[in-house]
C-alpha cells in the first residue's frame, strides 16, 4: 500500500494549468525523486502535496487516507513534513532551540503538560534533540545562532528541524542546490540513514547526478503532467526525458 | 420619490469626499506601507486653510481651495522628510509618529483657532437647484464634480506620466524600483504630498457643508480605514469602489433608520467582507 | 527587577494622597492590560479589541453586582469568563485576517460592541452603570472595607501580581514557545505541525480572560462603568504604550508602560495642550530610541508574513 | 552595521524627562492679602466636549477675578480670594472621578461639573467625602445625590413653557418633528419636548437621534421633512450643529417654526438663511450681548460687564457654559456669605433655608417628584423669540407650575426613556 498517492491532481491559476492530472504514488521506505525542467510544475506539485495549495481537481492520499482538504499543519501532524527551498529557520535562536521548536507540535496527553511541562517529558525531548543533532553532525554547533551557520549547515539544520517533527514522509525542496561537493555527499549519506530508520523521502531536485545516484524511483514532470516514471536507468534512457533536458549532463 | 433622489445625491456627495480621502490613504499605503493615522487631520487642515485664506483674508473660496491644497501638500512633504524618512524600515515606529502628528495638529488647531470658534466658509456657488419639490444646494453638486475631476486627473497622471510610473513601480516593489534608479526618497515625499493634498482638497470642498472643528478629522479617518479595508489595502480602484458602496449604504441606512444603527451596520458590513475575503474586495490575497 | 518593582509598589499608599493612590491603582490595572496585551503581540498581531474586552469584564461585574449582588471573587471569575467567551466567538471570523486587516477587524468588532452598550438601556445606555459598591471582606473577625482607596490599591496589587506570575509562567511554558515560533516563522511552524490559527486563537482568548479581570478591577475601582471608558482613544493609548514601551521583554512592557503613564500624568499642568505635548514626545522617542522596537521591525509590510528572516550567512562559513 | 548604542537606555531617558517636567508642575503660590478658597472646574478640556468645558472654566476664572477685585468673599468678616482649580475629565466618568479625588486632596470647597454622562462615577465619592458639587443637568439628581445641586439651569424644564407659548401664538400648528444627538442630554430633553408636544395637542410625526460623529446633516433633515411637519424642534444640539440643521431646513424648503434650546449662533443662522426664515423661532436664552441683558438677568451681577470682560480675555470663545459656571459660583457665594461657612452640611442647610436668587430672579428648591430630591433651584425662566433677526424675551414662565400641571405626561415620557430615578442602572 503506497504511503503517498496522487490521483488526477490538477491545479490551474486562472487560465494557466500548472499541474495537469498528475497521478503517481510513492512506496514506503523509498527515496522518490521528482524532477523536471524549470516550469515543469515541480514546486506547485510540491505545494499541493504539502497543502500550501488546494488542487482544483483530484485527490491526495496519505496511507490511503484522503488528505486533500487537510491544512499543512494537520498533514504535518500525520507525519508528512516538508523542508523549504530557502533557508527558512528561527534565525534568532540557537541550533538546539531550532530543533526543540520542531517538537512543539507533539500532542502531549495531559493539556496541563502544555502549561507546566513535567520534567520527564522535558528530558525525553532534550534527549531526542541531542540524538537528532549528532545524527545531522550539528552537536558541536549546539549553541551557535542559526544565522551564523554556513549555507550548507543551515540546509542541514532545516532537515533536522523537520526530523524533530517525527516525519513518516519527508518532502525535501531542492536540498542539494548551492552545496559544495563534500556537503552533498554528507547530505546524501544522511538521507540514506533517515530512510534506513523507516522514513520515506520525496526529493524535488535539479541536480541530476545526485538524483540518479540517490533515488530508487524517479517521476519526471514536464509542462505540469507526468512524463514517465521508473528506476534511474529506465528514466535516463527514456527519449523524451533526454529531449526535455536537452543535453544536461545525463 | 423626491426624497429618494435627494438621498441618492447626498450619498453621491458622501462617496465623492470619502473617495478623495481614501485614495490618498491607499496611495500612501501602497508606496510607503504605512497607514497614516494623521490623514484625517490633513483633511481638517485643508478646511481651516480654506477658511483662513478664503474667508478670513477675504480672498474668496477658490483661492482658499488652492491655498488648502498647497498648505496640506507642503505639510505632507514636511512630515515625510522630517519624520517618516528616518523610520522607513520601522512600520510601527512610523505608525506612532503619525499618531504623534495627529495629536499635535488637533491640539494646535484648538489652540490657534479656539475650541469654540465657529468658522463659516461660504460655498462658491450659492443657491439651490430645485426641480419640482426636490432641492439640492449647488455646492453639493460642485463637490461631486470636483471629486470626479480630481480622481480622473489622478488616474491620468498615474497612468501616463513618468512620475506616475515611478510611483506605481515603488508601490509594486520598492527594491526593484530602486535598482532602476528611481529615488525612493523623492517618490515617497511626492506621494505623501499628493496624498495630503487629496485630503486637503476633500476638507476644503466639505468646509462649507460640515462643522469646522479641531476634531472633524476623527470620523473621517475611521470611515477611511473601514473603506480602505473593504476595498483592499493599496488598491486605488478598490478604494474608490468601496468608498461608493460604503457611503451609499451608510447614507441610506442613516436616513431610513438612524445614524447609530448606520454606524453599527457599517462596521458589520466591514466584518462581513473581511470574513468572506480576509484581504478586502480587491486586496492582494495573502496566505493566512 | 521584580524586587525593586515590588518594594516601590507597596510604598505608594503610604506616600501618596487619595488621588495618587487611586492613580497607582489605575496604573496597576493598566500594567495587567499591557502584560496580557503582550500575549497577543507575542503571536505577531496587534489588536484594537483588548480594551473593549476589558469593558466586557467591567460590564459583567456591574451586572453581577447590581442585579445579582455577587461578591468580588465571583464577579472576578464571571468577568474573566465572559470576556474570554466573547473573544472566543470573535476569534472565529477575526483570526482569518492578518496584520492591518486583523487590526481593523478587531476595531470593527470592538466598536460594534461598544455602540450596542451605548444603545441598549440594559447596559445603562450612554451613562452606563454607577454605584457599584466596593468589595467588603468580613471573615473571622477581620473586616476590611475596600472602599478606602489604600485598601483597594493593595487588593488590586494582589490580583495583578497573581496574574503577572501566571502570565510569566505562561510565556515560559510550551504554549509561550509555540506563540513565539508562530511570530518568528509562521510557515515553518505550520510545516512542523503547529496549527497557527488555533494557537493564535488560544492566545487571543487567554489575553481576553486577563483583560476581563482588569475590567472587573476597574469597575470596582471607580464604582462605575461607562462606554466612553473603552473607546478607541483608550485602545490607541494602550497600543502606544505597548509599542513605545517595547514588548520584547516581560518587564519591558511593564516598566515602559508605567513610565509613559506617569509622564502623561505629569503633563497635566499643560491642560489643553497636553495631548499635543504628548504627541511631540511620542515622535521624539520613536526617532531617537527605537531600540525597544527592533523586534517589531520584523512585522514587515504588515502582511508580508512568514518572509524568510534568515540573514544570508557570510560566505566564508567552513564546510 | 553595528547599532549606535547610546549609553542612555530608553527607560533612563524617559525617567529623566519625568523628573524635570513634574518640577514645573508645582502650582505657583498667589501673593494675596486674603486667605484663599479653592473652587474646582471639573470639565472636559480636551476632546470633542471641550467646547462645553473650556468656556465654562474660562467663565469661572473671569468671575473669580471680578469677585477678587471687589474684595473677594466675606465669610463672617474674613475675606477669601477665590482660586479656580481645573482638571480635564475628558467627559469620561472614570477620569472625572480622578479629578474629584485630586480636588479633595487640594481641599477644593466647591466643584462644578457639566454633568450628564460624566457624573455617574462621582456619586458615591461625593457622598463619602461631602463634596458639594453643581451640575448643569438636573437629570443627574437622584434620591441619594445629597451634595449635588442644580443651581443654575434646570434643563430641560423650560421646554414645556416653550411649547405652551407656541400653541398660544400659533393655534393652527398640528405636527412636530424632533431630532437630537444620541447622548444623555439629547435623551433627557427629547423626553421633555415630547411631553410638551403631547400636553399641547401636537402630533409627533418624526422623532430620531443622530450619532455624535455625524458630519453631513442633509439626510437627517430630508428624512424629517418627509413627514411634512409644521414645527421642527432641534432640541439642545451643539451651536454649530444647530446652524447646519437650520441651513438644511432652509435649503430643503421648510416653511414652519423652529425650536432650539439656545440659538447661540443666531447671527450666522440669519446670514446663512434669511431674516424672514428665522422670524418667530423660539429659544430659551437671552443673548449676553443684548443691550438690556442686565434687566432680564438681574440675578447675575452686571451680566453685560461680565460678558465684555470675558470677550476681552477670551475673544470669540463665549458659549452658554461661560455664564453657567459663574451662575453656579454666584449661588454658592450667596450661600456661603449667608451661612458664614464653607462646611458642606451647614452650607446646604442654610441654602435650603433661604433659597438664593438665580439668574432670572427669585427661585425655590424643587425636584422631589421627578428626581427624589429637592436640589434643583427653580425659578421663572424666559422664552425668547426671534424678531427681525435678534432674540427678544416674549414671556417669563413658571417652570415648576407647568410641571405640576402636566406631571403625568412628563413621567410617562421619562419612563419611556428609562430616566426615572428607579430605572437608573
Amino acid at each position: 500500500m503506497p504511503i503517498l498517492s496522487l490521483h488526477e491532481v490538477t491545479k490551474a491559476f486562472g487560465g494557466l494549468v500548472a499541474v495537469n492530472r498528475a497521478t503517481f504514488s510513492v512506496e514506503p521506505g523509498s527515496i522518490h525523486g521528482l524532477i523536471g525542467p524549470n516550469g515543469a510544475g515541480k514546486t506547485t506539485l510540491f505545494s499541493l502535496i504539502t497543502g500550501f495549495y488546494r488542487p482544483t481537481m483530484g485527490r491526495v492520499e496519505l496511507d490511503g487516507e484522503d488528505i486533500t482538504r487537510l491544512s499543512t499543519s494537520a498533514r504535518a501532524r500525520k507525519g508528512l513534513v516538508r523542508t523549504f527551498q530557502g533557508t527558512v529557520l528561527f534565525s534568532d535562536l540557537t541550533v538546539e532551540e531550532n530543533i526543540a521548536n520542531g517538537m512543539l507540535a507533539e500532542s502531549s496527553s495531559p493539556w496541563t503538560d502544555w502549561l507546566f511541562e513535567s520534567p520527564a517529558s522535558r528530558s525525553s525531548r532534550q534527549e531526542r534533540a541531542a540524538a537528532i543533532m549528532d545524527y545531522a553532525r550539528l552537536s558541536d554547533l549546539r549553541n551557535v545562532g542559526a544565522k551564523d551557520l554556513s549555507h550548507g549547515q543551515q540546509r542541514v539544520l532545516g532537515i533536522a528541524i523537520a526530523l524533530a517533527a517525527k516525519p513518516r514522509l519527508l518532502l525535501l525542496d531542492e536540498p542539494f542546490t548551492g552545496m559544495t561537493a563534500s556537503e552533498k555527499n554528507r547530505l546524501a549519506e544522511m538521507l540514506r540513514r533517515i530512510r534506513e530508520d523507516g522514513a520515506t523521502i520525496v526529493l524535488v531536485e535539479h541536480d541530476m547526478r545526485t538524483v540518479m545516484r540517490l533515488c530508487d524511483v524517479i517521476t519526471v514532470l514536464n509542462f505540469g503532467s507526468v512524463l514517465t516514471e521508473g528506476t534511474p536507468e529506465q528514466v535516463r534512457r527514456h527519449p523524451e526525458v533526454m529531449a526535455a533536458y536537452l543535453g544536461s549532463a545525463a | 420619490m423626491q426624497f429618494l433622489v435627494e438621498t441618492v445625491l447626498n450619498s453621491a456627495m458622501a462617496s465623492a469626499s470619502t473617495a478623495l480621502v481614501v485614495v490618498g490613504l491607499a496611495l500612501i499605503f501602497g508606496v510607503m506601507r504605512i497607514e497614516n493615522f494623521a490623514h484625517g487631520e490633513l483633511y481638517m487642515v485643508g478646511a481651516y486653510a480654506t477658511w483662513l485664506f478664503g474667508t478670513s483674508f477675504g480672498a474668496g473660496y477658490w483661492v482658499g481651495f488652492a491655498a488648502a491644497i498647497l498648505v496640506t501638500a507642503v505639510l505632507g512633504a514636511a512630515i515625510e522628510i522630517l519624520l517618516l524618512r528616518r523610520l522607513r524600515n520601522n512600520p510601527m515606529g512610523a505608525l506612532i509618529v503619525t499618531i504623534g502628528v495627529l495629536l499635535i495638529l488637533q491640539t494646535g488647531a484648538a489652540w490657534f483657532f479656539g475650541i469654540n470658534s465657529n468658522l463659516l466658509v461660504d460655498a462658491p456657488v450659492s443657491g439651490v437647484l430645485s426641480l419640482g419639490g426636490f432641492n439640492m444646494p449647488w455646492h453639493r453638486i460642485v463637490v461631486i464634480a470636483a471629486a470626479v475631476l480630481i480622481l480622473t486627473a489622478l488616474t491620468v497622471i498615474l497612468r501616463t506620466t513618468k512620475f506616475g510610473w515611478a510611483l506605481r513601480a515603488v508601490a509594486q516593489d520598492k527594491d526593484a524600483a530602486n535598482l532602476q534608479g528611481i529615488s525612493i526618497g523623492r517618490i515617497s515625499m511626492s506621494a505623501m504630498a499628493l496624498s495630503a493634498a487629496l485630503a486637503g482638497a476633500a476638507g476644503s470642498l466639505m468646509a462649507p457643508i460640515v462643522r469646522i472643528s479641531p476634531f472633524m478629522g476623527q470620523p473621517v479617518i475611521i470611515t477611511a480605514f473601514i473603506v480602505i479595508i473593504l476595498g483592499g489595502i493599496g488598491s486605488m480602484e478598490g478604494a474608490i469602489v468601496a468608498a461608493v458602496i460604503y457611503s451609499t449604504f451608510f447614507t441610506f441606512v442613516s436616513v431610513y433608520f438612524d445614524t447609530t444603527i448606520a454606524n453599527v451596520a457599517g462596521l458589520c458590513l466591514m466584518l462581513a467582507v473581511l470574513i468572506v475575503k480576509p484581504s478586502g474586495l480587491m486586496g492582494k490575497a495573502q496566505k493566512v | 527587577m521584580t524586587t525593586t518593582l515590588a518594594i516601590a509598589a507597596c510604598a505608594v499608599p503610604f506616600v501618596a494622597g487619595d488621588y495618587y493612590t487611586s492613580f497607582a491603582t489605575e496604573i496597576a490595572i493598566t500594567v495587567l492590560m499591557l502584560s496580557s496585551y503582550r500575549i497577543v503581540v507575542l503571536t505577531g498581531e496587534w489588536s484594537f479589541a483588548h480594551v473593549v474586552l476589558q469593558g466586557a469584564g467591567a460590564y459583567t461585574a456591574a451586572i453581577m453586582v447590581k442585579d445579582h449582588g455577587a461578591s468580588f471573587p465571583i464577579s472576578l471569575v464571571a468577568g474573566s469568563i465572559v470576556a474570554a467567551a466573547i473573544a472566543a466567538v470573535l476569534s472565529m471570523p477575526l483570526l482569518k485576517m492578518r496584520g492591518f486587516y486583523f487590526l481593523m477587524g478587531t476595531f470593527a468588532a470592538a466598536e460594534a460592541i461598544r455602540l450596542l452598550w451605548r444603545k441598549f438601556t440594559y447596559f445603562g445606555g450612554t451613562r452606563g452603570f454607577s454605584g457599584i459598591s466596593a468589595p467588603y471582606f468580613d471573615f473571622g473577625g477581620v473586616q476590611i472595607d475596600f472602599g478606602r482607596s489604600a485598601n483597594y490599591y493593595f487588593l488590586t496589587l494582589a490580583v495583578v501580581a497573581a496574574c503577572l506570575v501566571l502570565l510569566w509562567r505562561l510565556e515560559r511554558s510550551r504554549l509561550g514557545k509555540v506563540w513565539k515560533t508562530i511570530e518568528q516563522q509562521d510557515v515553518l511552524a505550520q510545516s512542523v505541525g503547529i496549527d497557527t490559527r488555533r494557537y493564535r486563537r488560544i492566545a487571543f482568548v487567554i489575553a481576553a480572560a486577563f483583560a476581563g479581570i482588569a475590567g472587573v478591577l476597574l469597575a470596582y475601582a471607580f464604582g462605575s462603568v461607562t462606554p466612553n471608558r473603552f473607546s478607541l482613544n483608550f485602545a490607541l493609548y494602550l497600543m502606544i504604550w505597548a509599542i513605545v514601551g517595547g514588548t520584547r521583554t516581560f518587564f519591558g512592557v511593564i516598566v515602559g508602560g508605567i513610565v509613559l503613564m506617569a509622564f502623561d500624568e505629569s503633563l497635566r499642568f499643560a491642560e489643553q495642550l497636553r495631548p499635543g505635548v504628548y504627541g511631540v514626545i511620542l515622535i521624539l522617542v520613536m526617532l531617537f530610541w527605537p531600540q525597544g522596537l527592533e523586534r517589531l521591525i520584523g512585522w514587515t509590510g504588515l502582511y508580508g508574513r512568514g518572509v524568510s528572516k534568515a540573514a544570508p550567512v557570510s560566505s566564508e562559513g567552513g564546510a | 552595521m553595528s547599532r549606535i548604542n547610546l549609553h542612555l537606555t530608553r527607560r533612563q531617558a524617559l525617567v529623566g524627562a519625568v523628573a524635570t517636567t513634574s518640577a514645573l508642575a508645582m502650582p505657583s503660590v498667589l501673593r494675596a492679602a486674603n486667605k484663599i478658597v479653592k473652587v474646582g472646574a471639573l470639565a472636559p478640556l480636551t476632546g470633542d466636549l471641550a467646547l462645553w468645558g473650556i468656556p465654562a472654566k474660562n467663565g469661572a476664572e473671569v468671575w473669580a477675578n471680578q469677585v477678587n477685585k471687589t474684595g473677594g468673599i466675606n465669610v463672617k468678616g474674613e475675606r477669601y480670594d477665590v482660586q479656580v482649580v481645573s482638571f480635564d475629565g475628558a467627559y469620561v466618568a472614570e477620569k472625572t472621578l480622578q479629578g474629584a479625588r485630586a480636588f479633595v486632596d487640594q481641599d477644593v470647597k466647591y466643584t462644578m461639573v457639566i454633568g450628564g454622562d460624566d457624573w455617574s462615577a462621582l456619586q458615591d465619592f461625593s457622598n463619602r467625602n461631602k463634596m458639594l458639587t453643581s451640575t448643569l443637568y438636573v437629570s443627574d439628581l437622584n434620591p441619594t445625590s445629597k451634595y449635588l445641586l442644580a443651581p443654575v439651569e434646570v434643563h430641560p424644564f423650560y421646554f414645556g413653557l416653550g411649547v405652551e407659548y407656541l400653541r398660544k401664538v400659533e393655534p393652527n400648528l398640528k405636527t412636530a418633528a424632533l431630532c437630537a444627538q444620541d447622548d444623555i442630554t439629547g435623551r433627557t430633553s427629547l423626553a421633555y419636548w415630547r411631553a410638551g408636544f403631547d400636553a399641547h395637542g401636537f402630533e409627533i410625526v418624526s422623532d430620531a437621534y443622530f450619532d455624535n460623529s455625524t458630519t453631513d446633516f442633509a439626510p437627517i433633515v430630508s428624512s424629517m421633512l418627509q413627514a411634512k411637519p409644521d414645527t421642527v424642534c432641534i432640541d439642545t444640539t451643539y451651536p454649530s450643529v444647530a446652524l447646519l440643521l437650520v441651513e438644511q431646513l432652509f435649503t430643503q424648503g421648510y416653511k414652519g417654526r423652529i425650536l432650539h434650546a439656545g440659538l447661540e449662533l443666531l447671527p450666522d443662522m440669519v446670514a446663512r438663511t434669511s431674516k424672514e426664515f428665522m422670524e418667530g423661532s423660539i429659544a430659551f436664552f437671552p443673548r449676553f450681548d443684548d443691550p438690556n441683558i442686565n434687566a432680564s438677568a438681574n440675578g447675575f451681577s452686571d451680566a453685560a460687564g461680565f460678558y465684555k470682560q470675558f470677550e476681552k480675555q477670551f475673544p470669540k470663545q463665549w458659549n452658554n457654559t461661560s455664564w453657567e459656571f459663574p451662575g453656579c459660583l454666584e449661588v454658592w457665594k450667596q450661600g456661603v456669605e449667608t451661612a458664614g461657612t464653607f462646611e458642606p452640611d451647614d452650607l446646604l442647610a442654610s441654602l435650603k433655608a433661604n433659597p438664593p436668587k438665580h439668574i432670572f430672579g427669585a427661585a425655590r428648591w424643587w425636584g422631589k417628584e421627578l428626581f427624589g430630591i429637592d436640589n434643583a433651584l427653580v425659578g421663572n425662566w424666559p422664552i425668547v423669540a426671534v424678531k427681525n433677526g435678534s432674540v427678544e424675551i416674549v414671556e417669563i414662565g413658571d417652570q415648576a407650575a407647568w410641571f405640576e400641571a402636566h406631571k403625568a405626561i412628563v413621567e410617562k415620557r421619562f419612563r419611556e426613556e428609562k430616566l426615572m430615578p428607579d430605572q437608573k442602572r
